[in-house]
């Protein structure tokens, strides 16, 4: 149980991001809900590549060869460019929103329903 | 010569990029070089999409792997069998979605030349455009999970954007903050699917974790991930509400490809549920849970259309009713290829018409968004109520509007009458009432659309619109391509089904074929 | 040997200093007297932190002559140097910002900021 | 012209520093010194109009950099040293009398000026929360002022200092 | 020891990650957000995954605070009802 | 009636997570063949010392034209949502 | 010939060429009966102009019925199950993300239990 | 001599943990960006130790990112406290 | 958008520039060989170009620097990156194979297995494609940036 406390960290990370998108009405905070999955899911990948007394996986005078896993940092860092991008173009769109509707409350940015 | 032929695959994604890459500065040589360069390009990627579908058409799956040294050398000697680079895998099903996507890129990209031309932006317009299709290929061709997942968010972002694309008064940008918001999440979670499968079998390649799935808990919860992920992004019912949103506030040729978008998702939820965890999953769970959304999406999608007054609103429902349409296709066809009491040919019958469904929803939908773009581009308005009596000055766009109406109604000579008629079968024999449902969502389709058809062209002359004029020639072209096929597809039904359709159906269904293709032998 | 005592001796002091940085920044009542804490007593103690590890690299430079230690001394003088930089300039930045959105320095004797009107 | 060569030989020297022990020529390899020169000229172009906006080039003069470095290892350290206890004896019996003082700093470049604001952030008890943009005066935070200094009017750039006088190394090395 | 390190920083990382949900203060929440890239950088750092712990400062330092506190500002400070 | 669906939906994603991490092993992973030969033979085949970059532009470096592209995408769709209109520019919709 | 256009769906097959064939022939009875008609009938006396019980004919905006006035009948009648759908599709972004995430779940559920 | 480091870097982590109680409880924005910068400051001190403590010398170079950058997300914070954004 | 910020941070912000531009191309350019890489440097140089945007006036910003560049910047690095991978093809490889390892000339030295940092011309196209990356993310991010923040300025003057 205690060893696998990042996976429970991962979990509870998610869970909070959810919470935050699902019960909260503004939406810069629903975009950082979006944002703290994304840092779970990050982490979760990075945490699936570890493997005990490894080091990082670059050739240098480091002490013992047993590397971790290399694939699921370069899947995180293409992971890390995509969130910024969406990111990016989520809080411009929320700029644009505010500029004609005046508020960032969820339940009232609600021209387009029925 | 045979350099290019072998590199297809690649420069079918390489193409658009390059053009969507190149545009923002040729812009800037103004706008003819632009539009030249546009169109070369558009062809050139629709040429190579339909080039891949033929040779593999002829010659069977194509494997190609990214940066090795020669073409079969997908899998290293050394590395005990399994392929370590990223491989495309087209095989007749994904030969038969490249059609489509190849088809309806082609005709939008012409018909957004000319519809583009009073608005501004244009050179980010026609790169986002580029992207999307660049990122609809990849869905479709890739054979690896986490460059799927790369091409998803390539394709949410661009369709997000261009759904924001009219930025006055705000009624777009709100569509498209939805759109990217809901599909950024659904990524996410996929994301996290990946990585589950990732942790166990230690590979991104599809055919290597469909050999080496266990069904384990984890894998489930991945299965689950996958699946409403990907149902979410193909505008399943319980979560629709995105697509009637961001279909009516995009541009409509952005439109008419979003459409294709999001049936690349559909594509990637049948490979899912057939290929990675094909013979593992209960099928009949799954089959009924894909029936359910199926029917839920038809019905509602079509009972919310007709009280419309937007027209691409109405149009949007109606999508989405359609995507209830091949869900329930495919979904019978998986239900009752599991079950014993049922022959093959039943399940075989229902896949094959929810592919073929597929194919004529993107063309005649893709007609009828066009359609209603030109309305837009002439008339200036959307709203039911302020139209009217068109049908005297606009004739070519009646005629088609009228096609691509027979057609999703399911009217016989068009060709949405040919996939229904497979579908309407094939479930009569698996479940009697569905086939009810179905039909009776066919004919309010079509009194919804009788509704969209009189308020729009009927009637006399209305004062307002007294001299509009008929759509430019580059956009009537485009829709005149789209109806010429969906005319020839419902006249000659038998032979798209034999050359497209059921090749596809039994690459569908044949995941030891798949798994065969990529890593060999066995 | 000597090296290590002197790496020791340095990590303690920066250890207190920062500790007793993180202890103003706790303690002390508004934000002006909190930037004394933290920035002043952190910089310090993170600089000496650093400087442990400049001296146990230059011991090891010294036994071995790898060329790495020299990389990690020249890389841990600019990480402090940068660290001292930005901190300063944030401090200064942070400060004037509390100034301008209104809070007064409140146990303050003379505020000839106030007076100057800037 | 001059800024693009400055900031282009400021870019090498530091790359240079960076990739210490690359190599064996003296420290560094023939492939990073080629690397540098590269870099050198892109950043140069980069940092152009940004590195020497005021065209004040006297920190140019070999003389004034190597008694920087000596003014950042001695007095300033013993400075930061001194005001350090200061501030720890503070921290520590929470024996405090702050207030904002205007303090005449007679810095004519604003590179001067910056060097001197941040000496006094970092060393005295004392922060610098604001700046008169036209008389270069600064406005500064003291976390213990003494009884009766809160009568001054402005305080010399001087006073503030205990064992070593900051501001005239300043003036020597940036003015 | 480096264990104790390690699960400290993660119950850092649930700390500001749950300060930020209930923050209703929107640019406290970002200040918040700076400091959960932070120490997910340094989680990462631990993982030995340096590449990634680079971007993860670089973007979560340089970029992703900026556009936030761009647009916080363009609408409002305090979060809506 | 909306905060019960919350909740539901909050607690069976919890449960399932939960689940997940207790079930993964942190620190041992099933199996490592596609790593085992990156750290193996990626240096000989790219040159790089570094195995995450050799991995993320020659390995899978299609991934990485995706990601440029996505970054690329956010740019225009950026540049298009803050685009100046011209005066006449006006849509078509209610 | 006639096989080629024949869309065989395994349990029985259709053509659209004889669907094609019977509109011709349709069009062309039709076509026939028109021919019948009288060709020297007069339209010029008002005998086709529209009769409205005397009134005055209205303005042709007026003639066009517009879309929100059609299936007025079909709307009615379905009113119940419309105050039923309706309501779901509030705009709401929350509630599309709830909707989302209730799928996942139950979708979880049933999934897991039916293994 | 390697455990020094080590028993440093977790004592530096512990005082991390006071700054963060200052961000959760910091009466008004200022107090967070305080705390904020004493967390940047603590963790480019813990980066530098941590790999001295896993002889992976290349591993400062995230720590003189942090140096640099950290700078810029101060001053957004700033300006935008200080109304001048 | 009133204001920039005092003088002091201004004065720091100009002088770390050039720092951080430098350290940014460092962490490019030893991609291969260090942590780091395209992307982390290209974000190190764009934080820089914030830097910039946040201590002074936007108008001064552009002064100095154009939109118009910074997008020529991202475009060029993306054609170089997939021009790079395309020139696989013309030479008889597949798309995206790195044709110039062990190949000599630049970039082209053969590296023997293990520990040996410090090589810097190695890995074949590794390092064009880094610094393709890193010259792509370096106009991208700035010019997201800059767009946003010119957005402000039309929220506060009207269209």
């Amino acid at each position: 149980m205690i060893d696998n406390l990042p996976f429970l960290v991962v979990a509870v990370t998610i869970l909070l991001g959810l919470y935050t998108i699902l019960l909260k009405k503004d939406l810069i905070k629903i975009i950082m809900g979006i944002s703290i999955v994304e840092s779970g899911v990050n982490l979760f990948l990075i945490v699936l590549g570890y493997r005990w007394d490894s080091i990082a996986p670059i050739f240098t005078g480091a002490p013992s060869l047993a590397m971790v896993m290399p694939t699921v940092q370069a899947l995180t860092l293409t992971s890390i460019v995509i969130g910024v991008a969406t990111l990016a173009l989520m809080l411009s769109m929320v700029m644009i929103i505010f500029r004609y509707y005046k508020t960032t409350d969820v339940s009232k940015v609600t021209k387009l329903q029925g | 010569m045979d350099i290019i032929l072998d590199n297809l695959p690649g420069l079918l994604i390489a193409i658009p990029l390059l053009g969507a890459f190149l545009t923002p500065v040729l812009s800037r040589a103004g706008d003819n070089v632009r539009n030249v360069w546009v169109m070369v390009i558009t062809t050139l990627s629709s040429l190579c999409g339909l080039l891949v579908a033929s040779r593999v058409l002829e010659a069977g799956t194509i494997v190609y792997a990214f940066g090795v040294d020669t073409i079969s050398n997908v899998i290293p000697l050394d590395s005990g069998g399994i392929p370590i680079r990223i491989i495309f895998t087209i095989d007749p099903i994904n030969a038969f979605m490249l059609i489509i996507a190849a088809v309806v890129g082609f005709c939008i990209t012409l018909y957004s030349i000319s519809s583009m031309e009073k608005l501004s932006g244009k050179d980010g317009f026609f790169t986002l455009l580029f992207l999307l299709v660049a990122s609809v290929y990849g869905m479709i061709a890739t054979g690896d999970l986490f460059n799927f997942f790369v091409f998803l968010e390539i394709s949410s972002l661009a369709g997000a954007a261009l759904v924001a694309y009219r930025i006055d008064k705000g009624v777009a940008t709100e569509a498209g903050f939805k759109y990217a918001a809901l599909s950024t999440l659904g990524g996410m979670l996929f994301l996290v699917g990946v990585g589950l499968l990732y942790a166990q079998y230690n590979s991104l390649n599809m055919a290597v974790i469909a050999d080496r799935m266990q069904l384990t808990g984890l894998d489930i919860m991945a299965f689950v991930l996958f699946f409403t992920a990907l149902a979410m992004k193909c505008g399943a019912v319980p979560m629709h509400f995105w697509t009637p949103d961001s279909y009516t506030m995009a541009p409509s040729s952005v439109t008419a490809f979003l459409v294709v978008s999001s049936q690349a998702s559909l594509y990637a939820l049948f490979r899912v549920c057939f290929t990675l965890y094909g013979g593992q999953i209960n099928p009949l769970t799954v089959g009924w849970v894909i029936i359910i959304l199926g029917v839920l999406s038809m019905f509602i999608g079509v009972t919310m259309a007709i009280p419309q007054k937007d027209v691409k609103r109405l149009m949007a429902y109606h999508a989405v009713s359609q995507t209830g349409y091949m869900l329930l296709g495919v979904g019978v066809g998986l239900a009752a290829l599991s079950s014993t009491c049922f022959s093959q040919g039943v399940g075989m019958m229902a896949l094959k018409g929810g592919l073929f469904h597929i194919m004529n929803h993107a063309l005649y939908k893709g007609l009828l968004f066009l359609t209603a773009g030109v309305i837009m581009y002439r008339c200036g308005t959307r709203n039911l109520n302020q139209l009217g009596g068109l049908g005297h000055n606009m004739k070519w766009t009646m005629i088609f509007f009228m096609i691509g109406a027979l057609a999703i109604a399911g009217i016989p000579p068009f060709n949405g009458f040919a996939s229904k008629l497979l579908i309407y079968e094939s479930t009569f024999l698996f479940n009697p009432l569905i086939a009810v449902i179905a039909m009776v969502v066919s004919i309010l389709t079509l009194a919804s659309f009788v509704k969209v058809f009189h308020s729009m062209f009927m009637g006399p002359k209305l004062p307002e619109y007294q001299d509009v004029e008929e759509a430019p020639k580059p956009m009537l072209i485009a829709m005149g391509i789209l109806a010429v096929l969906v005319i020839l597809f419902g006249i000659f039904p038998q032979q798209v089904v034999d050359t497209l359709v059921t090749p596809a159906a039994f690459a569908l269904v044949d995941y030891h074929g798949y798994i065969s293709a990529v890593l060999g032998g066995a | 040997m000597l090296a290590d005592s002197i790496a020791f001796v340095l990590l303690v002091i920066g250890l207190i200093f920062n500790a007793l940085g993180v202890i103003g920044l706790l303690r002390f009542p508004d934000v002006y007297t909190r930037l004394h804490a933290s920035t002043k007593a952190t910089t310090f103690g993170s600089i000496f932190l650093c400087l442990g590890v400049v001296v146990y690299a230059i011991a090891h430079y010294f036994w071995t002559s790898d060329s790495q230690y020299l990389m990690v001394i020249v890389h841990t003088i600019i990480a402090v140097f940068a660290l001292a930089v930005t901190n300063a300039a944030g401090s200064h930045a942070i400060s004037r910002a509390a100034y301008k959105s209104g809070q007064i320095p409140e146990p303050a004797v003379v505020d000839k900021l106030a007076e100057a009107g800037l | 012209m001059i800024p693009f060569i400055v900031s282009a030989f400021v870019a090498f020297l530091f790359y240079l520093v960076l990739v210490i022990g690359s190599g064996s020529v003296l420290f560094w390899s023939w492939e990073e010194i080629i690397a540098g020169v590269i870099i050198g000229l892109a950043t140069g172009v980069i940092c152009r109009k940004v590195f020497c906006k005021n065209e004040n080039y006297r920190m140019l003069n070999p003389v004034r950099l190597v008694s920087f470095l000596f003014y950042i290892c001695g007095p300033f350290l013993v400075e930061l040293t001194k005001a350090n206890l200061d501030v720890a004896y503070r921290i520590i019996t929470g024996r405090i009398r702050p207030g904002i003082i205007r303090l005449r700093s007679g810095m004519k470049s604003d590179l001067a000026l910056t060097m001197l604001a941040h000496s006094i952030t970092l060393t005295p008890g004392t922060l610098s929360v604001n700046v008169d943009e036209k008389s270069h005066d600064l406005f500064i935070h003291v976390i213990h002022l003494d009884e009766g200094d809160e009568k001054k009017e402005a305080f010399e750039a001087e006073e503030i200092f205990t064992f070593m006088n900051l501001p005239a190394w300043i003036r020597r090395i940036a003015e | 020891m480096i264990a104790i390190i390690h699960i400290l920083v993660l119950i850092g990382i649930i700390i500001t990650a749950a300060f930020i949900v209930w923050q209703k203060n929107l640019i406290a929440a970002a200040i918040a957000f700076a400091a959960f890239s932070f120490l997910l950088s340094i989680e990462f750092y631990i993982l030995q995954a340096p590449d990634v712990a680079i971007a993860e400062a670089a973007v979560g330092a340089g970029v992703s605070t900026a556009i936030f506190l761009i647009a916080i500002w363009a609408t409002h400070d305090q979060e809506a009802a | 009636m909306r905060s019960l669906a919350v909740w539901f939906t909050l607690v069976i994603l919890g449960i399932g997570l939960l689940f997940t991490a207790v079930t993964i092993p942190f620190g041992s992973p099933a199996m490592s063949d596609m790593d085992d030969y990156f750290i193996a033979h990626g240096q000989e085949q790219t040159g790089a010392n570094n195995i995450v970059t050799s991995i993320v532009f020659d390995f899978r470096g299609f991934d990485t034209i995706g990601e440029a592209s996505v970054l690329f995408t956010a740019v225009f769709g950026v540049s298009v949502l803050f685009r100046v209109r011209k005066k006449e520019e006006d849509y078509e919709y209610e | 010939m006639i096989e080629s256009f024949t869309l065989t769906t395994g349990f029985g097959a259709w053509n659209a060429l004889f669907w094609v064939i019977a509109f011709v022939i349709a069009f062309i009875i039709g076509w026939l009966i028109w021919l019948r008609g009288e060709k020297v009938y007069d339209t010029s006396k008002g005998s086709t102009a529209p009769f409205l019980s005397g009134i005055a004919e209205p303005d042709k905006k007026e003639v066009h019925i517009r879309a929100g006035n059609l299936y007025w009948g079909y709307n009615d009648a379905l009113s119940g199950y419309y105050k039923f759908v309706k309501p779901f599709h509030t705009g709401n972004l929350s509630d599309y993300f709830l909707a989302y995430l209730l799928v996942t779940a139950i979708v979880l559920i049933v999934v897991v239990v039916l293994k | 001599m390697i455990e020094m480091f080590m028993v440093a870097a977790l004592i530096t982590v512990i005082i991390g943990f006071g700054a963060m109680i200052r961000l959760i409880l910091g009466p008004t924005n200022p107090d967070r960006v305080v705390a904020v910068d004493t967390i940047n400051t603590l963790t480019v001190a813990v980066l530098i130790l941590l790999s001295v403590l896993y002889e992976q010398f290349i591993f400062i170079d995230v720590a003189i990112v942090y140096a640099l950058l950290s700078f810029v997300s101060t001053l957004y914070i700033a300006k935008h406290i200080g109304g001048e954004l | 958008m009133s204001d920039c910020m005092s003088k002091l941070v201004r004065t720091t912000a100009d002088v770390m520039f050039l720092f951080i531009t430098v350290f940014g191309f460092y962490i490019v350019l030893h991609g291969h060989l260090t942590p780091g890489g395209g992307f982390q440097g290209g974000a190190i140089v764009a934080g820089g170009f914030i830097l910039l945007i946040v201590a002074n006036r936007l108008e001064d910003f552009l002064k100095w620097f154009q939109k118009r560049s910074f997008q020529s910047c991202e475009v060029s690095g993306l054609v170089l990156f997939i021009g790079t991978a395309l020139a696989a093809i013309p030479l008889g490889y597949i798309f995206f194979k790195n044709f110039l390892n062990g190949a000599g000339g630049l970039f082209g030295q053969a590296v023997p297995f293990g520990i040996n940092s410090g090589i810097l011309n190695t890995a074949g196209t590794i390092p064009i494609m880094n610094i393709a990356v890193g010259i792509e993310v370096l106009g991208g991010l700035s010019i997201i940036v800059l767009y946003m923040t010119s957005g402000i300025r039309s929220h506060e003057e009207g269209e």
